[in-house]
């Protein structure tokens, strides 16, 4: 797929609306920027073959996108489970890692994981997206006490957490960076109980489309290994998260511009 | 038991009806004829208030409606001492030929179903329709749909009837059942306005004749005065039918 | 590689079918107030009511030429905060969070409809003769008696074409009302194709159901236009 | 974000640029749809054999799936299908996409606002027509559809505006349009300022229609000539 | 000029007509008289094809459409050699006077915009419409709008105009008029076929004479031997329009 033009191939990349600073989101022009930008204009650099074309689109319709074909890969911060190792192809290399975690108020200390959270309040959880993926596989593997979850489409950040100052729930699962984000700007009384997990994110093929990821990946374990990619993430994020956990709580994970 | 007094009528620019007064004697056959567009329709129309006097009062029956703007109560009161026979019929569309007899009776004068059933069903056979009860309004020839309308307006049985060229669909048999009818009710004390250009049917029908030109009463009085012997140059020319010769060609 | 799996879509059927009761009563509770509303409505401004009809105008603009996504909003944060505020200011105790989702979804769904349905009864009723209301009148019937008894019969016919349309709007609209925590059709596929990015299959199976619940209704409201215009017989055009 | 009245000003400006894509989304969508709309109103009218079976069959589908599926089928789906024949539409633009779409799935809603539209201007008009010496055709174009397009118009009205808040979806595809810009904003934020944004996006969606409405009520008063409303007095 | 052979018409189980045969000669004018509901007016629409026969042929001028399932491109050759008054007018509701009579030359003949005008003008002169020209329909009085319908079948100038009852609504001064407009078209040889109920003005106007009953032709003739000298009962009790007493009381 992808069709020639001034001798190189393009490649259609699908990008998600439902961006998240800092990974993917929007400049002033519309124009994407972010980590997830910077790393795929590194794997550009050294595929000469390829130019790469960026398409903005919702997340669900990426993925029909890829699917269908229209699309050659799309990137977000896509999780990974069987089921959709199964529908899509995964390439062996993730190109970073989100931090989940449990967002409480400050005076409280007994919500530190998932387990603390059963039987407990969430504030409504989107029906897509990867936090909800790593949600659903907990009540997977602990379906005779699972969490209490209340899907809502597109519920606002900003709204649940205040959901959660005001007592109204117990705890917000959500990404560190966003939660930072919103912390600069809200200032409310809370705080993150937990880490929950570090999750790798991936950028998702078409099963067809073996050999462009192939050769993605090999680039992909290639920024790894020249600590290109450990740049960006201290460009982006202040600390490098491919290092392990206790690393990075002790470095502070954080979006500084 | 009707009097118009200073009754007139604009639309735009169009003065249709120019200061028309009129009584109306309990009983009488009053029979308005007049050139197409004279505004007979229009006087009609306004004597039940479908259409809006600019100036004016009407009073049927000692009740009087005063000017532009009556309150609605005075003018159901008024609709509901009349009863009218429309030029286009203005059958209901949604209802059959039976249940457009009945529809007053039953909604506006609250008589029972069955009763006015029956009151409905025997005009509808004086008027020749006895198996048209069922049909709708859509499926029936011109004169079928005018004897339909002439029916509604005579189940009613109010105090006074207008009809509005009642007879122009019909066909000699039916216009000579039409005239027996009206000369029975009027005998009963029913008051009846009726609009026609059969000058036939206005000599044998009414007590008193109405002759209007340009929004004007022009003349009145007997048929035999306003009929035969027309005192109004305009009366006399209206009612010379005689045959030009064409003086255009297509 | 073939890019649906229809067996998983099969299986899938039975959770979705669970969001139908949801899509129905929104769908139901707001056509029917909305039929009422909005024939109130184009009477106001058919009649030029005086401080009404400007209102009805206003309203009918603000209603439609706002998303349904917001007006849901509305209510759903706005409704919590008025009552606080109500709670605060009269010292009375009402609970906001025991309202259910529903409730929010069928004001703002009855309210959003009212207005299309207002602009339908406006046409439909303005397009049946006004020599019926004439007649009506002549025979003694008050406005509302002709109104009722010959006008709106005959509106209703007209009518009819652009209420299914609404109707069948309004069955497909209710997938907004997740945003408002209804789990309804569209909801539940969602959340199931996001286990394995399947939307391809969920939205087959959701397009599906939705098809079968508005065809049963097309189905109804064909035939109520045509037992409803029996008294026209041959309007219809004709070939030749 | 800043929310002073230089923040309102910038958040405006942002999404208005975006309107005239927003309005041509809708101009073309419209233009298409009113004219198949007109024919599968003729066909359904007319209950021509297996015109009317596949008439009636594409009014069920397009009314009855949800909109974003059949942007889908169309934006997905129908370039796979050509490439079975080996024609690659794949580099279109995704505009034509959308409006074929767009297209298709309101025509579905007009068929039905002409069809009953049509039927209420009544048999006597289409005779006195034929009576005349005009074909079928012709008195549809002289006739009937004027009277028909009164009858329809605040139902046109209705499905113009439906039609316009469609356009929204343009963003699952990646048109950034009004609304695309707003979830664009909105995600730069994590969600923060919402409210303040959903005012601006309904200000302006309001603005829009305000316009739509006035147009529709400036025909209405040019076409009713000739009519008489039942409310005269 | 006009051939009617063997025409059936059924509504459901009504007959309305039996296989009527009928021929009219070039400039003939064919009176069609009967009672209501004979099925006057469902015949003249089948001779335009405005109602499908059940069965039968119709020829206009040497032109024959068959049976029931004529071809589109036969009708309409058909209805171009025809023009048709209506008994209820259908005029063209959302254009004015004048536009309702050009509409046919314009569209359908194909005569420029002016000069369409210029007859049309004239005819609406001759039928004492020249003040209406700019008026919409609704506008008009019953007499006014059945005058556009007869301007606007005779600005057609085809070879055969069809009158449904043309003087119903007209005043005995306009059916003067309307009188001496059809002589005179007669004589420039136009084929008429006038449905009336006015026995006065089908004896003046018509040369043959045909009396309907029960979807059947019962007699024809010239006017002199159908209106005065009729031989059928039927026929003969239809025109002896006499005052019944009245025998209901409502
Ligand atoms: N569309 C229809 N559907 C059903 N029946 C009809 C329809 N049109 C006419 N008829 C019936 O056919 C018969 C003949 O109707 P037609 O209009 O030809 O009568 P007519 O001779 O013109 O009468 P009139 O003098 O009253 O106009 C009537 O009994 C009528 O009820
Ligand atoms: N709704 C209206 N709007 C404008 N003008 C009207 C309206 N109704 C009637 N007129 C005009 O008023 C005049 C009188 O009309 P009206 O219907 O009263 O006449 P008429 O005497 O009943 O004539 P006819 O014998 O032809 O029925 C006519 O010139 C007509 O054009
Ligand atoms: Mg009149
Ligand atoms: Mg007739």
């Amino acid at each position: 797929s992808g069709k020639e033009d001034d001798g190189k191939q393009v490649v259609k990349v699908a990008i998600s609306d439902e961006v998240n600073p800092p990974f993917l989101y929007a400049d002033e022009n519309n124009e994407p920027i972010g980590y997830d930008m910077d790393y795929m204009k590194e794997v550009e650099k050294k595929l000469p073959d390829y130019k790469f074309e960026y398409i903005w689109g919702e997340e669900e319709s990426n993925l029909v996108g890829v699917d269908t074909g229209k699309y050659d890969l799309a990137i977000n911060w896509f999780f990974k489970n069987p089921e959709r190792q199964e529908k899509f192809l995964y390439p062996e290399h993730e190109f970073g890692y989100s931090l989940t975690s449990l967002v409480t108020k400050k005076d409280r200390d007994d919500i530190k994981t998932l387990d603390d959270m059963v039987g407990k309040k969430f504030p409504p959880v989107s029906p897509s997206g990867g936090l909800r993926a790593i949600l659903n596989a907990y009540n997977e593997k602990h379906s005779d006490n699972p969490l209490t979850l209340e899907s809502m489409e597109s519920p606002s950040n900003a709204e649940n957490l205040k959901m959660v100052d005001k007592g109204k729930a117990d705890a917000m699962f959500i990404n560190v960076t966003t939660f930072n984000e919103i912390q600069k700007e809200l200032d409310l009384d809370l705080k993150v109980g937990g880490i929950v997990s570090k999750e790798p994110i991936w950028t998702v093929y078409n099963k067809d489309n073996a050999e462009l990821a192939k050769e993605i990946d090999n680039v992909t374990a290639e920024l790894i290994e020249d600590g290109t990619l450990s740049k960006l993430a201290e460009k982006w994020f202040g600390v490098d998260f491919f290092q392990d956990l206790e690393y990075i709580n002790e470095e502070g994970f954080n979006f500084e511009k | 038991m009707i009097k118009l007094k200073n009754i007139n009528k604009q639309f735009h620019k169009n003065h249709v009806l120019k200061g028309i007064d009129l009584d109306v004697e309990k009983g009488d056959v009053l029979v308005i004829v007049g050139p197409s567009g004279s505004g007979k329709t229009t006087l009609l129309r306004c004597i039940n208030y479908l259409e809006r006097p600019d100036d004016g009062s009407i009073t049927i029956d000692g009740f009087t409606v005063q000017g532009k703007h009556p309150s609605k109560r005075d003018v159901l009161a008024l609709r509901r001492k009349t009863a009218m026979v429309f030029q286009h019929y203005n059958l209901f569309k949604n209802k059959t030929v039976l249940e457009n007899v009945m529809e007053g009776l039953v909604v506006a004068q609250k008589i029972p179903k069955k009763e006015a059933k029956e009151i409905s069903i025997s005009l509808l056979e004086k008027v020749g329709l006895a198996e048209k009860v069922n049909e709708y309004p859509s499926q029936l020839s011109g004169g079928q749909q005018q004897r339909v309308g002439i029916a509604r307006a005579l189940a009613l049985n109010p105090s006074v009837i207008l009809f509005d060229e009642p007879t122009s669909a019909l066909d000699p048999e039916m216009v000579g059942e039409v005239l027996a009818i009206i000369k029975q009710i009027a005998n009963e004390g029913i008051t009846m306005v009726v609009v026609t250009h059969e000058i036939d049917f206005a000599r044998e029908v009414a007590n008193r004749v109405v002759f209007m030109d340009g929004g004007h009463i022009i003349e009145q009085g007997s048929p035999e005065e306003v009929l035969v012997h027309p005192q109004h140059e305009r009366t006399k020319r209206f009612l010379k039918r005689l045959v030009k010769e064409p003086d255009f060609a297509i | 590689m073939s890019i649906i799996n229809l067996e998983f879509a099969l299986e899938q059927f039975p959770e979705v079918l669970k969001g139908v009761p949801a899509t129905l009563a929104i769908a139901v509770v707001a056509m029917i107030f909305g039929l009422i509303f909005g024939l109130l409505i184009a009477l106001c401004r058919i009649y030029k009511m005086p401080v009404l009809n400007r209102f009805f105008i206003l309203y009918i603009s603000f209603i439609r030429g706002t998303p349904l996504l917001v007006q849901l909003y509305v209510f759903f944060y706005g409704v919590p905060v008025l009552l606080e505020f109500l709670n605060e200011q009269m010292g009375t105790n009402f609970d906001a969070s025991n309202i259910s989702p529903l409730i929010y979804a069928f004001v703002a769904y009855t309210l959003n409809t009212s207005a299309y349905q207002a602009e339908i009864f406006r046409s439909s009723i303005n397009a049946i003769n006004a020599g019926q209301m004439e007649a009506a009148h002549a025979v003694g019937m008050t406005t509302a008696q002709g109104m009722w008894r010959i006008i709106l019969p005959q509106a209703f016919v007209v009518a009819l074409p652009n209420l299914g349309n609404t109707f069948i709007g309004l069955i497909k609209a209710t997938s907004l009302a997740f945003a408002v925590k209804v789990v309804e059709i569209m909801a539940i596929a969602k959340i199931i194709a996001n286990d394995g990015y399947r939307f391809l299959e969920m939205y087959l199976v959701a397009s599906l159901i939705y098809w079968v619940i508005s065809w049963v209704f097309e189905v109804l409201f064909a035939a109520a236009e045509k037992k409803m215009r029996r008294y026209e017989e041959r309007i219809e055009g004709e070939a030749a | 974000m800043s929310s002073g009245l230089a923040g309102w000003v910038d958040l405006f400006i942002k999404v208005l640029e975006k309107l005239p894509l927003t309005l041509l989304m809708l101009g073309l969508s419209l233009f298409f749809s009113i004219i198949l709309g007109v024919f599968v109103a003729i066909i359904r009218i007319q209950k021509q054999p297996v015109l009317y079976q596949i008439a009636t069959f594409y009014l069920s589908f397009t009314r009855c799936t949800p909109l974003l599926v059949q942007l889908f089928l169309v934006y997905f789906g129908l370039p796979q299908l050509l490439l079975i024949f080996h024609i690659d539409i794949n580099s279109w633009d995704r505009l034509v996409f959308l409006v074929i779409a767009f297209s298709f799935h309101t025509a579905a809603y007009l068929s039905e606002v002409f069809r009953s539209a049509y039927l209420a201007v009544g048999r006597d008009q289409l005779e006195a027509a034929y009576s005349v010496g005009m074909s079928y055709p012709q008195a549809l174009i002289r006739i009937i559809l004027p009277q028909a397009f009164v009858v329809s118009l605040p139902n046109l009205g209705n499905n113009i505006i439906e039609l316009l808040k469609d356009t929204s979806l343009a963003f699952t595809i990646g048109i950034i349009d009004i609304m695309g810009q707003v979830r664009i904003i909105l995600g730069n934020n994590h969600g923060m300022g919402m409210f303040q944004i959903y005012v601006v996006i309904s200000l302006v969606y309001w603005g829009t229609c305000i316009l739509i409405e006035s147009v529709i009520g400036y025909l209405e008063k040019i076409f009713k000539k000739g009519r008489v409303s039942l409310s005269r007095q």
